[in-house]
């Protein structure tokens, strides 16, 4: 994907803001001039928790815009419990913008952004983009229930056209959002975020309308900037998106690992191995 | 009481085998990939030396994923020793050091004695690699969990037979999974080794409860950070007691403090793996902790305190235990 | 889906050798004292068992203060011990449990085969004990940190001799602190053991930076809690695979999924021990949860899923690691 | 020293207010009327920390009075850190009282109680008990400067005499409270709670004068009930405050631990095998 290298690095940022947007759905507003002017859509950072005990986490970056960016959140574990903590006026030390974002250069037209809960964190960068550049988006964002489908009105502000979907049909189409994707008028170029399902799913909607798609991936990181080899995904051997490492012989097929966080978080679709 | 101006007139340097580091703080291996990927947020030029990740001499996959847990005050891995091999290694790796001002280690693992001295002839020629650790106690690749290190007369066969073709600085990296640590670390002095790297990760397991399914890939993994400092600090202790050789402590090291109690256990450098996952500014942090420690207590060298720990009875007035 | 009011017909019991616990959790040796000291907070009845605090043939002053140092999501102790002798043991600590409703296992420990052999045979005669465990693994007694648990000979011969001289049940708790824990319970079994307890504690130090003293009067102690977790679920899960008799699981459990990642390692039951300083009714709680997690899955039985831990790779479509 | 049970159990308390009386010296007052209504003077809790990540801290019993008690400590570490947390209405897990206390039963019409540092914690309830009985109190107490002699004003509003010390001569006497024990007026009885350097000092000072001494001890505790073993202290072996355990012989000395946190945390000073 894109492989300029940003300029990044560790911030001592300070919260300015916090609102909860749904049962242990948290966003949180911080000042970090130096991150924010470098923040390409796409990119993620690494927070380290208030205790300093448990090791840091990844988080989209949701918004960036001035001096202010934003972490959009789910309390699911000890890290994302002690960031949900945090109150105006806290420190927070973040290490970023890290990875490589989406990659809009081919400057697209007609765009299907497609989320599945707290993958909405990581769209709304490149969807301010793409509006921004005049494109059409259109965004297809699935969550449990109505109450988490979190920040729906914003991207209807900024001007998507928002299609819904909930497992338990309480808002929009009742099952998978990929189930509408499906559906729906072929974009020119798919952006996903969501649970690993989620994005196998748009990966063969993709592959089947025969539409190029970008899937941020998910896995757990230690490091974050690509040094311990821990959160890898397979590629295909000839990939454009490999690290430098030789191709690998094995059972007939080619294949290498790439480091999500470092490689990615963004990947073509049709290169992963999965 | 040293002056503040006199602060750096402590003698942090420390000799392992026949190269003076700088400082006395390493990155660990593993934790800091081919080097580079921490640059943009540490100088490596401030830290005793980095060690690369492990290579092999053929190219390496890894284990499949998940490959890390976070796990109470620490985490699993199973990387699987990923790696392209000791020939792309080489020529990319190694070679973007040439010239550089930072002080690099490369690693070695292996499935065969061969494949050791093989992987250590070609490093060792490098001009890049100011030593050479010989990773013989990683947990995530032996199939029954037996890996060199747990046999006395295997790290004695690979010691030696990396001694043989080489000549820089030897750095034997000790397993904490066995039963009498010092006995290999006794073999590993005795084979040649120039200094020791204790530990590598304790095994470990975990288990996702709503799949039934172990949390790691390759279902075993390696654990670190500071859940294991007491059992790194022990056998540190330990094997200080039976080599002469310098040791590299290592183990769940976060802060001054953590580090500390390593010297004090006995040794000369310590590295740091899982802490800087969190912050890398942890090696060189710890440095200049080191430096007021040591102004305030009016030593003038490290070496000053390593292996220091009073074992006698924490309270001497008291009645002793009475056990045999 | 089990109905609410089918909970309490799902089957929690466990047979450990002849012994048939009511519930699967017990509480562990050391961190009960003499099953006494928590009848305040919880009712001895609701749990499974509680096991004694080890005892030896003659009385024992324990090891020197300090004995116990909060680590990163553990603790360390080194109590040494400290116990009666088995003469007053009996008459007291024992007897005062005679005709009450909870099941008691004695816990043996010793310096010499006789000696377990000796209290083995005088706790056997006694019908307020359901039972025997040999702690054969306690960390903090011998010179040079070796027990019988890191020798398969060793362990052998004592669990033998245990054998010989009474029918109860006759569990035996190994040491995480050996090469290859599957050999010692292998052992175990074929000398007589009806059960295993795994684990005991894991051997660590922790140093004083400002006195330089080692933080215990012992110097070295035995890690337990959470920070051990992963090491002990590994533990069960390689025993689990290398014997037929029932594992009592151990080590850093505090929440009834910490307990679940021991029955699917393959533990038929679980001992609570460190997580009881915070809250004794732990083990009564655990209980109940795992009454509601069988019902969910609607499961009859806890042993439907004991040693259930599906290691199939994590991800089958995915690409495997290559090693051998 | 006193031997009766007292009824405890633990208990969900809730915080009802909290100061900070200097630099990391914090104190919280709670709702537990169960536990309130059976503390005797020198008994302590073991608190849960919020998280629930680390283990229960060993507290004394401050204040007692109605349905609220308190507890009154140094920030030192984690768990103390964690507790300092706590706002008004939040719920804290406490299990007690325990301990054996202060034994007040011989009537003392003098009593000189030395408190050093945070030792202070332990003290209040004994002195009220005592000057409610009318006797004569002095607290001779002494911390690092005149910053941490906190409630100084608070015992002297009660009716006790204080003396004070400050290792750096800021309050009262430049030096150890025990010299100022040492040149004082001896007392009938000693009830002493602080650092283990301080109640050595009391216990040879107590000797000197003829004066029997209570030591409130500290050390790490686990389980805080008796069950673990791990905070005993050498009696002489023929110690009326011994455990059920047989006297060992050793080196021809006659000696047995206790458990502090079962049989103390008081100890008679002649007892003790230091
Ligand atoms: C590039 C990237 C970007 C991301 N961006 C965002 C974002 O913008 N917003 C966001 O909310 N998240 C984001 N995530 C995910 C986020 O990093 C994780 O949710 C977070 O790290 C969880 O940390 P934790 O300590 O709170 O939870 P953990 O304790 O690590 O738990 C994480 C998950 O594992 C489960 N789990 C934990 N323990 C167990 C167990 N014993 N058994 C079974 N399951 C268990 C939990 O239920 C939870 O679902 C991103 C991840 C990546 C890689
Ligand atoms: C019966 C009893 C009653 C008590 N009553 C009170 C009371 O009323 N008020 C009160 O404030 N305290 C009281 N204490 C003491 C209190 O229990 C401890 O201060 C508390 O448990 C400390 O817990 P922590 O986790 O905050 O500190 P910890 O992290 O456990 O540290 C405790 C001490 O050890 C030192 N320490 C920690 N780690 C290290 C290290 N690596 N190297 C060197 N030193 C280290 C710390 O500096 C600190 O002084 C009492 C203790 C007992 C036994
Ligand atoms: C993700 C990860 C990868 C590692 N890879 C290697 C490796 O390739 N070679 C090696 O010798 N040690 C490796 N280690 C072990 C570390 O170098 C270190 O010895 C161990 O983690 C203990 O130190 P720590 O607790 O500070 O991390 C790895 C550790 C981690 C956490
Ligand atoms: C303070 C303490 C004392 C212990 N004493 C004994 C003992 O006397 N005998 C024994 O077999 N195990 C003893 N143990 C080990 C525990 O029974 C248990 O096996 C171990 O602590 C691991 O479990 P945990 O992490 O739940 O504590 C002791 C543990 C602790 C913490
Ligand atoms: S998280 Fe370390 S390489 Fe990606
Ligand atoms: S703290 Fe456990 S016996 Fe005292």
């Amino acid at each position: 994907m894109s492989t300029t290298a940003s300029p990044c690095g560790t911030f001592d940022a300070t919260i300015l803001d916090r609102r909860e947007l749904a049962a242990n759905v948290v966003l949180i507003g911080f000042d970090a001039p130096a991150l924010v002017a470098v923040t390409r859509p796409g990119q993620y950072v690494m927070a380290v928790p208030p205790s300093g005990e448990v090791a840091s986490t990844a988080l989209g970056i949701y918004e960036a815009q001035g001096t202010r960016g934003s972490l959009l959140f789910f309390v699911v574990g000890k890290r994302t419990t002690e960031l949900a903590g945090l109150r105006p006026g806290d420190g927070l030390s973040l290490t970023g913008p890290l990875g490589n974002g989406f990659d809009l250069s081919s400057n697209p037209r007609d765009v299907a952004i497609v989320a599945g809960g707290v993958g909405i964190a990581s769209v709304l960068l490149p969807a301010q983009a793409l509006l921004a550049a005049g494109a059409r988006v259109r965004l297809f964002y699935g969550a449990r229930n109505r109450e988490l489908l979190v920040e729906r009105e914003r991207f209807e502000r900024e001007g998507c056209e928002v299609i819904l979907a909930t497992d338990d049909g309480s808002a929009g189409h009742r099952g998978y959002i990929t189930q509408a994707l499906e559906r729906a008028e072929p974009p020119e170029l798919i952006l996903a975020c969501g649970p690993t399902p989620m994005l196998r799913a748009v990966a063969s909607v993709a592959e089947t309308l025969g539409v190029r798609a970008q899937l941020s991936l998910e896995e757990t990181f230690a490091c974050g900037v690509g040094g311990c080899w821990g959160c890898v995904v397979p590629l295909i051997g000839t990939s454009a998106q490999a690290p430098n490492f030789p191709p690998l012989e094995r059972g007939g097929s080619d294949v290498v690992y790439a480091r999500i966080c470092k490689e990615g978080p963004v990947f073509w679709a049709h290169e992963l191995r999965w | 009481m040293v002056s503040a101006s006199g602060l750096h007139d402590i003698d942090l340097t420390t000799k392992i085998g026949s190269l003076t580091l700088a400082y006395p703080t390493l990155m660990g291996s593993g934790c800091y990939g081919s080097g580079e990927e921490f640059a943009p947020f540490v100088d490596l030029a401030k830290i005793g030396a980095v060690v690369l990740k492990s290579v092999t001499r053929h190219p390496r996959l890894g284990n499949p994923t998940p490959r890390l847990v976070h796990t109470p005050a620490g985490m699993l891995n199973a990387i699987g020793l990923q790696n392209p091999g000791i020939e792309w290694y080489l020529e990319h790796d190694v070679a973007k050091f040439a010239g550089r001002p930072c002080t690099i280690v490369g690693s070695v693992a292996g499935f065969s004695v061969d494949d050791y001295a093989y992987v250590c002839e070609l490093l060792g020629q490098r001009s890049e690699i100011a030593a050479i650790e010989l990773n013989i106690s990683c947990p995530n690749v032996a199939s029954e969990g037996e890996t060199f290190a747990c046999d006395p007369r295997l790290t004695g066969k690979v010691v030696r037979a990396a001694r043989e073709v080489t000549d820089k600085t030897l750095i034997v990296k000790l397993s904490p999974n066995v039963t009498d640590i010092a006995s290999i670390a006794r073999e590993a002095q005795s084979a040649g080794a120039d200094a020791l790297a204790v530990i590598n990760t304790v095994r470990g397991m975990a288990i996702d409860v709503e799949t039934w399914r172990p949390r790691l890939g390759n279902v075993t993994g390696g654990l670190s950070g500071p859940a294991i400092r007491p059992i790194a600090v022990l056998a540190v202790y330990e094997v200080a007691r039976a080599v002469t050789i310098p040791i590299i402590g290592q183990g769940g090291i976060e802060t001054t403090s953590d580090a500390l109690e390593f010297f004090l256990a006995g040794a000369s450098a310590v590295s740091i793996g899982t802490a800087n996952f969190t912050d890398p500014r942890v090696p060189v942090r710890i440095v200049e902790e080191l430096r007021a420690y040591l102004a305030q207590r009016n030593l003038r060298s490290l070496s000053s305190i390593v292996g220091r720990a009073n074992v006698g009875f924490a309270n001497a007035q008291q009645y002793e235990g009475d056990e045999g």
